[in-house]
């Protein structure tokens, strides 16, 4: 078990020195003048070869990555130039806002996952089965800034039932910065006013988020369901005389899980990335929408940063899912073919 | 006679594919003393797990179909039965053993898991007696010479062989009384000395507690050693039932006859020359015998009717227009 | 000679019959492959069929701007008096071409690479492939597909370009875990002890069982990258102007919902339109190529 | 080597207020922006720093409410030395910064040496004639400034040097940074505080989501107004239906300029709401590359100055903007209405027949590269198009973000062909716009895509610019313009633009809207002057 | 025919045979731990054992599928292990394996005559023109119709595949086929064809066999001489008669005694019932001494501690068991 994780974690530092190879060169090698883009064009001569100075922009690149490089892993990425301070500060700042998002959104793929699936693979070829389906294929076709921009107007314009925008209503502090999560950091010091807010405020960008992936994963689940009921060892349990319901739960639900929830952790880690357009709709201030904002301004130190937080993350909860599912399913331990 | 623990009249199954039905079983009768052994004999294919699981019930609706037929256990029709007294059925009245040992174990749940939880809904342990329900697994393991009771407990599947596995099946099937054991081929993945003494064990339990016992198999030499009386099917009909002794001295059948004749025999004396062509499309089965197309004997009448069942000696019974009907007399010679 | 009907399989009647059974089995399937059709014949001669054809170049027509549904106006007209209908019609072959573009260059990449890694499974060839691709899916597609197509020009072709070079690492993981597992069969080992090239073993031994995966992939893959193309759209980095494209109108159309809705719901429902067809006919096509009989 | 400074300020917060961290004051004026402002205002450049700039700091002079030119604002009086190459300037007394210091004539110096040594934000206007290190205070309330050469416009220029307190900013100096002495000269302080005298002073700063500010009750000028907003928010929200959602919520006051022409209709339906228009000084012009072909022909540049539909801009697109007179804004000091042309087809006909692109020019298509942040470019891009096309010219349309533009703009061979931006004069002179559009210096900026390289017109603005008279220097300013008219017509100049935004009118105030006589007009960023709103909490 | 002795020269020589397979640090599978046999030329050697002897793993290694760990392979005279880059061309020529497993030994997605084609075309047994002609030609040989040829392996029979698996291994005209468990999947009643078929080509074509299952009753109808393994290693080889009726390893023994078998004059020729006793150890954790030693009935000291070595106690009747050493 050591073993299997330190040999991914090794995997994973390699695969992600590729991944900061790969972002390094793309952020230097192909835009025009660095300087330029990160001061302005009428920015001062002087100013620019100062900053030219500082990003090495002189030496040859390999070395310009392996300066770099050194001053990542001194957690150091660079000043962003969009807010003019260190990346660090702001990915310090964004992606607890993001993390709280996609981890409520997480919560609500693994239930609505579970939930509609089981429903669509017990009642497999009924009405609601087809329902379950039918939902599934929206869920495919529309995309999450759409439903976000559907939901936001619904609740947020139409009903006015759910406050929509940002991560507090603009008449309550913000909790005491322990974890960056609102809702924790507010149920921690005590403050349940404010954690019920903020959680208010997660409840439909997370539920524009979860949509997508629950529906589809839902059928997954299902299809994996309705394969495994099929096995002879269904049919032998059955013999057994087991209970119906133990049989579903237990010894169909288990062998079946395992898909679902490797494609759940997929999408919950791609989720990370992905949010930015509902975090822009519903002015989440979160690291995808940072990091968005980012590639759109080259923004390039800015750029590499994000793109190397999500790859880290990106890979420890795919990592941990492999964890799960292993958890789950023996066949899949000692590090085994999926 | 004895009461017939288990009564198969006319008895038709279906498998819903998409060429349309596959006809797999045929209007077959079968039926099983009380402490009585019988074989089911036949090729791969021929339907022999197909009737055993739909005793059991555990083929879906949706896979199967059975356009006629009653299956009595105890006097009670399993196909209108109810689900709790289908349950009680399997917890108290039939168990088979699975054929394929490789997927009849869910691979996610360990050996002991899987075995506490039979014995937990069996009905005859206190579930909570976590004691004796260990004790009782430790048993049926050890039963079927498995040496380490603990160690396979606490594997996985995938972490024994398949002769192991097989044992496992054995051992759970095994594991609480039931008046009816199906043992589907139960040692396909075990060594001739292994199976050996498996056999031995079948025998053992089915005679001192006075239990029944349904053999399934497609080696003649295992049913002649093991079982009373057998039944020899062919695409889906039971073509042929007697007594042990008898299959093996007075063969009726062709299908019978052509099967005996191609076991290799441990005396040598070369080979046979097979039986001619292959078996039948279940889903445009031949109209009439369907041994017909392969029968060296076949005739006119042969593709157009079923031949009836005709007992042809006491306790031998034939579905052959060689014996019985009208073409009786003339069926004779060939 | 082994000509082209060797390739996917013997094209016996029996074979073509099972595929088509199994295929229109399910009448989704059969759905999916009548939405694709309209979807193909749509983006050939959108010129052709669409009402106001001068919609979908360069034209502005204030009198008749923002109009709602109706008789004339199918789907209504844009802030510029643009027939929506037309646009919506004619954005099918920019969807199309972008999936096609996308999964022509990467399904063959990948497949190859997949290929090769997944023969010489276990050995310095495979470690390097796969962990090469690895780099590629450690991070989000949509982000590093982003990041590509801002940093290089915005335009459709960078686009496209981004798009690509994030989408073959998954064929090559598909076609890997197929593969090794194929080249474990005998049949490729008989192959190799009868001497048989290694390009005779990759393509015509393994390739053909990669195959079903790989196109119940592609059709499934249809609806990500247009997906992806509406969501780079929407940040201004896919298609340009005056040429529609369902991300753009959407994303053009969102902020004027919910009162000039036509611009964003049916734009919206086009893309639903084409992702569904290529879902059902995705689903159909592992139907098709699913091994269990019943 | 930890070259980048200061970025391990760890743990502390955004706050630069120790306590007051969100607590939102009762009458807080809540402004969309498109992206939080920087506060730094040697680095501010923004428009939404420019807003923040200017509520926060004080700055010698300040833009006149009534005529042109400026009026003392710190300064109390100036004086200029006949050469026109020293200014003087006599410094009120008790002003306090938001720290508490007074301000001193050696605060205005630091500021400007600040400024110069930095490089960035609003430098340029100030580093062709100034030299960090000549500025001079005589003593604690005089201050001069020695210019290398003489320079027209100075004293409105001086609007944009923002008086930071050089205490409060050398105490907060990084020693690490890269500006020797000064360290990182605050520059990392100022990312989240400010060091000015202004209205108001930063309370927090959330990157990317907002930045707010109090009022500063010392404020020299004091506080007549008594319904000033307590505090301004400046958020940054720019989907339209994030903007919607809020404005409809009460929960946003003042929405950002730039949203689209239907949002702003959806908006005004919205109770309580009215649109308010001003001019900051803005003009549309359409860019063109003068040394790529076809467009290095006059008559093909003419052509094009043809087909553009002037009214259907200003009515219809640009919704309230008025046409175009001119290469400079109308309103700036110094402007002149010049000859303009019509939207004309066969004129347009004609003026190609003359060019010597009249055979070929089918085989020249045009890019317009239009910035894809500002939703109605395309919609003109558009129009031009469609116009092109009946005259068998190809125009094809292409969007890139703004940052991508400004790096293509910054060589001759990259630049389009044909862009569109909207461009202000730093402050109210129409001689530095002159400049920064038209001459060699500005080349390979945003503000200047002709790439005209016209010694004539570049000697012509050099001596208009060093002309200290001011009647002499906005006669050779009116000459400037005419000449670019008529004899290089380099771009095409839509309109002078009316920006549009949504405000609540049911319980703000807005002096510049309301009182103006059509549309108000003030030097860019002085719309937003808070001191001067009022805020009825009581009628919200 | 199985009686008759085929004096031919000696084709196949293994000579201590070693395969093992690493599973983890210095661990391994012990598939094949040192045997050595020879084949002569028109024999059919059979090679029986339990599951997971590791009989199929001797075919592997003979085809050169792995890297042979230890031991000498000698075919037709030349040692064919000192080639470690692959077997020559005349090998895979000469030599043809055909596999267990009907279900995997055909690609699903080529036709009959695709498959067939592969090996003529490799080994360029007939000009490109004719192979058609010749795939009909093979076809008939396995008693299969010509149409045959357009078939794909998921539309026939397991019997019918397991022909083409013939069909394929008899294209390029070895000299050596291994036959791996050929009938083991398949019904008697094909069994029984199939095996015919196999024995009637070896008489035509002069063919060489190494034919592999665990069904004593195959064994003693086609083969002239018996191996049999148990653990990775043979401990019996005799002529076929022999071997039956004097059976000399006690596994041997145990296994003859319990076939069951289908009329009283075969049981008579079974040894007396031995009853078997403990578990087979695993490949990975052979016992010291002699592998059998935990099931055996005749166990002693030794046993425990020696690994025996093979002896021919007669002509051709090689055992490998302390009971039965000449001392
Ligand atoms: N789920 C199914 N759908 C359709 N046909 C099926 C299905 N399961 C089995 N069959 C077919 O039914 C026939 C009988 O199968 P069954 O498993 O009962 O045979 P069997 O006699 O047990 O054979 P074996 O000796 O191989 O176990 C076979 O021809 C098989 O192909
Ligand atoms: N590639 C391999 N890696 C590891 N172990 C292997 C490998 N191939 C075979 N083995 C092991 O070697 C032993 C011998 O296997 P082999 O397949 O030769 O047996 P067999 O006698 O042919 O059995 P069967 O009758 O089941 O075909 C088995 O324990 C098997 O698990
Ligand atoms: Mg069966
Ligand atoms: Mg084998």
């Amino acid at each position: 078990m050591v073993k299997y994780i330190t040999k991914r974690l090794l995997m994973g530092i390699l695969v992600l020195l590729g991944t900061s190879i790969l972002i390094f060169t793309i952020a230097r090698v192909v835009p025009g003048d660095v300087a330029t883009i990160a001061l302005g064009s009428r920015a001062t001569e002087a100013a620019k070869e100062a900053l030219r100075q500082e990003m090495n922009l002189h030496d040859p690149l390999p070395l310009q990555y392996i300066k770099w490089l050194g001053n990542v892993l001194q957690g150091d990425f660079g000043n962003s130039f969009i807010t003019k301070r260190a990346v660090v500060m702001d990915i310090e700042q964004f992606l607890p806002a993001t993390l709280e998002l996609v981890i409520i959104a997480g919560v609500f793929i693994v239930i609505g996952t579970f939930g509609l699936g089981l429903l669509a693979g017990k009642h497999k070829n009924t009405w609601i089965d087809g329902l379950i389906r039918i939902l599934s294929y929206i869920g495919v076709a529309l995309p999450a800034f759409v439903v976000g921009i559907l939901l936001l107007l619904l609740f947020g314009y139409k009903l006015e039932a759910i406050p929509v925008l940002g991560r507090l209503s603009s008449s309550l502090t913000p909790p005491t910065n322990i974890t960056g999560f609102y809702v924790l950091d507010a149920l921690l010091t005590g403050q349940f006013a404010v954690a019920w807010d903020a959680f208010l405020h997660l409840l439909l960008p997370a539920l524009a988020l979860a949509i997508g992936p629950i529906v589809q994963d839902a059928r997954v689940l299902r299809s994996s369901l309705v394969d495994n009921s099929t096995k002879e060892y269904m049919a032998v349990s059955t013999g057994y005389g087991l209970p119906p319901n133990l049989l579903i739960r237990k010894y169909l639900l288990k062998p079946s899980a395992t898909s679902a929830i490797t494609m759940m952790g997929m999408d919950f880690a791609s989720l990370l990335g992905n949010a930015f357009l509902v975090e822009k709709i519903f002015n989440w201030p979160g690291i995808s929408r940072y990091g968005i904002n980012a590639m759109l301004n080259k923004d390039l130190n800015a750029i590499c940063a994000v793109v190397m937080i999500i790859g880290i993350t990106f890979f420890f909860v795919n990592m941990i899912v492999d964890l799960i599912v292993a958890a789950l399913d023996p066949r899949m331990r000692k590090g085994g073919k999926k | 006679m004895a009461e017939k623990i288990l009564n198969i009249e006319d008895l038709s199954i279906w498998y819903r594919t998409y060429r349309g039905y596959s006809q797999v079983v045929d209007h077959i009768h079968l039926h099983v003393d009380k402490g009585e052994k019988i074989g089911l004999v036949g090729e791969s294919g021929c339907g022999k797990t197909t009737t055993m699981k739909t005793v059991m019930g555990v083929l879906g609706k949706d896979l199967i179909h059975i356009p006629n037929g009653t299956i009595d256990f105890r006097g009670k029709n399993v196909l209108t039965m109810k689900q709790s007294d289908l349950l009680e059925l399997r917890r108290s009245g039939v168990s088979m053993i699975s054929q394929s040992p490789m997927s009849a174990l869910n691979p996610v749940f360990t050996i002991g898991q899987q075995l506490m939880d039979i014995l937990k809904y069996s009905g005859k342990y206190n579930p909570r007696d976590k004691e004796a329900l260990k004790n009782a697994a430790h048993e049926a393991l050890t039963s079927v010479m498995l040496s380490d009771p603990d160690r396979i407990m606490a594997s996985y599947p995938h972490q024994l062989s398949g002769g192991m596995r097989q044992r496992v099946c054995i051992a759970s099937a095994l594991i609480t009384p039931k008046d009816l054991l199906i043992a589907d081929e139960p040692c396909t993945a075990l060594d001739v000395t292994i199976q050996d003494q498996i056999h031995h064990l079948l025998r053992e339990l089915v005679e001192e507690k006075k239990r029944s016992l349904i053999m399934i198999t497609h080696s003649l030499g295992v049913a002649r050693e093991l079982v009373d009386r057998i039944y020899i099917m062919y695409g889906g009909n039971i073509v042929e039932s007697c007594r042990t002794e008898d299959l093996f001295t007075s063969p009726s059948h062709p299908y019978t006859q052509g099967l005996l004749s191609c076991v290799p025999r441990l005396s040598g004396g070369g080979l046979s020359a097979g039986i001619y062509g292959y078996v039948p499309d279940y889903v445009n089965p031949p109209k009439g015998c369907r041994f017909c197309p392969r029968c060296p004997y076949a005739k006119k009448i042969c593709e157009t009717e079923k031949p009836p069942m005709t007992e042809i000696a006491p306790d031998h019974t034939v579905a052959c227009f060689r014996f019985g009907g009208e073409e009786q007399e003339k069926g004779g010679e060939a | 000679m082994s000509t082209k009907k060797s390739f996917l399989s013997p094209s016996t009647k029996e074979n073509l019959r099972i595929y088509r059974y199994k295929f229109s089995r399910n009448k989704l399937s059969v759905f999916g492959l009548i939405l694709v059709c309209i979807s193909i014949f749509f983006a050939i001669f959108a010129e052709v069929i669409v009402p106001y054809p001068e919609s979908i170049g360069s034209f502005v027509d204030y009198a008749n701007a923002s109009l709602p549904p109706s008789a004339e106006h199918w789907f209504g007209t844009d802030q510029v008096g643009r027939d929506v209908f037309s646009r919506v019609i004619f954005s099918f072959r920019g969807a199309l071409i972008m999936s096609l573009v996308v999964l022509v260059i990467s399904v063959p990449v990948g497949t190859i690479l997949g290929l090769i890694a997944g023969y010489y499974h276990g050995t310095k060839i495979d470690a390097v492939i796969m962990r090469i691709s690895d780099v590629f899916l450690s991070v989000p597609s949509l982000i590093l597909a982003l990041c590509i197509a801002s940093i290089l020009e915005p335009n459709m072709m960078n686009s496209m370009l981004a798009v690509t070079i994030m989408w073959w690492p998954w064929y090559t993981r598909l076609v890997y875990g197929q593969a090794s597992s194929i080249s474990e069969e005998y049949f490729v080992k008989n192959a190799e002890l009868i001497g048989a090239s290694k390009a005779h073993i990759l393509f015509k031994e393994i390739l053909p069982n990669c195959l079903s995966p790989i196109f119940t992939k592609m059709a499934l893959d249809v609806g990500w990258v247009i997906l992806m193309g509406a969501s780079l759209s929407f940040v201004g980095l896919g298609e340009q102007p005056p040429t529609p494209a369902f991300g753009q109108m959407i994303s053009d159309g969102a902020s004027l919902m919910p009162d000039i809705w036509w611009l964003t719901i049916f734009p919206a429902a086009g893309i639903a339109f084409m992702i569904l067809g290529f879902n059902f006919l995705g689903d159909g096509i592992r139907d098709m190529f699913d091994k269990g009989g019943h | 080597l930890s070259g980048c400074g200061g970025g391990n300020t760890t743990g502390e917060t955004q706050a630069a207020g120790t306590t007051a961290t969100g607590s939102t004051a009762e009458s807080c004026i809540t402004i969309g922006v498109s992206g939080t402002p920087d506060l730094d205002p040697a680095i501010a450049a923004t428009g939404s720093s420019l807003i923040a700039a200017i509520n926060m700091y004080d700055t010698l002079v300040h833009p006149s409410d009534t005529d042109e030119g400026v009026t003392g604002r710190v300064a109390d009086s100036w004086e200029v030395s006949d050469d026109g190459l020293v200014y003087t300037f006599n410094l009120k007394k008790g002003i306090k910064f938001h720290n508490g210091e007074e301000l001193k004539a050696s605060d205005v110096v630091y500021s400007m040496d600040r400024l110069l040594t930095i490089g960035e934000g609003y430098a340029y206007i100030f580093s062709d004639f100034v030299e960090p290190g000549t500025t001079v205070a005589k003593d604690d309330y005089t201050v001069e400034f020695h210019l290398k050469q003489s320079y027209g416009p100075f004293l409105n220029a001086l609007v944009r040097l923002f008086i930071v307190s050089e205490k409060e900013v050398t105490e907060n100096t990084d020693a690490s940074g890269s500006y020797g002495e000064h360290g990182d000269y605050g520059k990392n302080y100022l990312v989240t505080h400010d060091a000015g005298s202004g209205a108001y002073q930063a309370v927090e700063l959330v990157q990317q989501d907002y930045f707010y500010a109090e009022k500063y009750d010392d404020w020299f000028m004091g506080w007549d107004n008594e319904y000033a907003p307590g505090a301004f928010k400046q958020m940054a929200i720019t989907e339209a239906t994030t903007v919607r959602t809020m404005v409809n919520n009460k929960e946003l006051d003042i929405t950002d300029t730039w949203q689209s022409l239907e949002t702003l209709n959806a908006l005004s339906q919205i109770d309580g709401v009215s649109i308010a228009e001003y001019s900051n000084g803005l003009e549309y012009n359409m860019y063109m590359n003068n040394q790529a072909a076809p467009l290095d022909d006059i008559n093909v540049r003419r052509a094009l100055n043809c087909l553009i539909d002037y009214d259907t801009i200003c009515k219809t697109i640009l919704v309230d903007s008025t046409l175009s007179a001119g290469p400079t804004p109308a309103g700036v000091t110094g402007h002149v209405d010049t000859a303009q042309f019509k939207f004309d087809i066969e004129q347009a006909k004609t003026y190609l027949a003359a060019s010597s692109y009249a055979d070929t020019y089918k085989d020249y298509p045009i890019e317009i590269v239009v910035n894809s942040d500002v939703a109605d470019l395309e919609k003109i891009a558009l129009m031009v198009q469609t116009a092109a096309q009946q005259i068998g010219m190809t125009i094809t349309i292409s969007k890139a973000p703004w940052v991508s533009l400004i790096d293509k703009m910054g060589s001759v061979e990259t630049s389009p062909q044909i862009t569109i931006i909207n461009s202000a004069p730093p402050y109210d002179d129409a001689g530095v716009y002159l400049q920064s559009r038209y001459s060699n210096a500005t080349q390979g900026t945003w503000e200047n895509g002709e790439w005209l390289s016209d010694s004539t017109i570049n000697d012509m603005i050099e001596d208009a610019l060093g002309t200290t008279d001011v009647d002499a220097r906005l006669q050779k300013y009116a000459d400037i313009q005419n000449y670019i008219v008529d004899e290089v017509c380099p771009s095409a100049w839509l309109c002078d633009l009316t920006e549009r935004c949504a405000y609540q009118s049911s319980y703000i105030k807005w002096p510049l809207i309301e009182e103006a006589d059509g549309v108000g007009r003030c030097v860019n960023g002085y719309s937003q002057e808070y001191y001067r709103m009022e805020y009825h909490t009581e009628l919200k | 025919m199985s009686e008759q002795k085929t004096q031919g020269k000696e084709l196949l020589i293994a000579k201590g045979l070693k395969q093992y397979f690493p599973i983890g640090k210095d661990r391994f599978v012990r598939a094949v731990d040192g045997v050595d046999f020879s084949i002569r030329e028109g024999e059919v050697m059979g090679l029986v054992g339990e599951s997971g002897s590791g009989k199929s793993t001797i075919a592997y290694t003979v085809m050169g599928m792995y890297r042979q760990t230890d031991g000498e392979i000698i075919f037709n005279g030349t040692s064919i292990t000192k080639n470690t880059k692959g077997r020559s061309k005349e090998f895979r020529r000469d030599a043809q394996i055909v596999f267990q497993d009907p279900g995997s030994s055909l690609n699903p997605y080529q036709d009959v005559r695709q498959i067939l084609s592969l090996p003529l075309k490799v080994h360029n047994v007939v000009p490109k023109s004719d192979i058609d002609d010749k795939i009909r030609e093979i076809l008939q040989m396995v008693e299969l119709p010509p149409d045959f040829m357009y078939k794909s392996p998921n539309s026939i029979g397991g019997g019918e595949r397991q022909l083409v698996s013939i069909a394929r291994a008899l294209c390029s005209n070895p000299k050596f086929i291994i036959l791996d468990e050929p009938t083991s999947s398949l019904d008697v009643s094909i069994q029984a064809k199939i095996l015919n078929m196999l024995m009637k080509l070896q008489e035509e074509q002069k063919l060489t066999y190494m034919f592999i299952t665990h069904d004593m009753g195959v064994m003693r109808n086609v083969s002239t001489k018996i191996a049999i393994m148990y653990l990775g290693k043979i401990c019996e080889i005799a002529p076929t008669k022999t071997f039956y009726e004097k059976p000399l390893h006690p596994y041997t023994q145990m296994l003859l005694s319990a076939i069951p078998v289908i009329s009283a004059e075969e049981e008579a020729l079974k040894p007396k019932k031995i009853k078997c006793e403990g578990e087979i150890p695993s490949p990975v954790n052979l016992p010291s001494g002699c592998s059998f030693h935990t099931r055996c009935p005749f166990r002693q000291e030794i046993c425990t501690k020696e690994d025996p070595v093979m002896q021919e106690v007669e002509p051709g009747h090689f055992v490998r068991c302390h009971l039965c050493q000449k001392k």
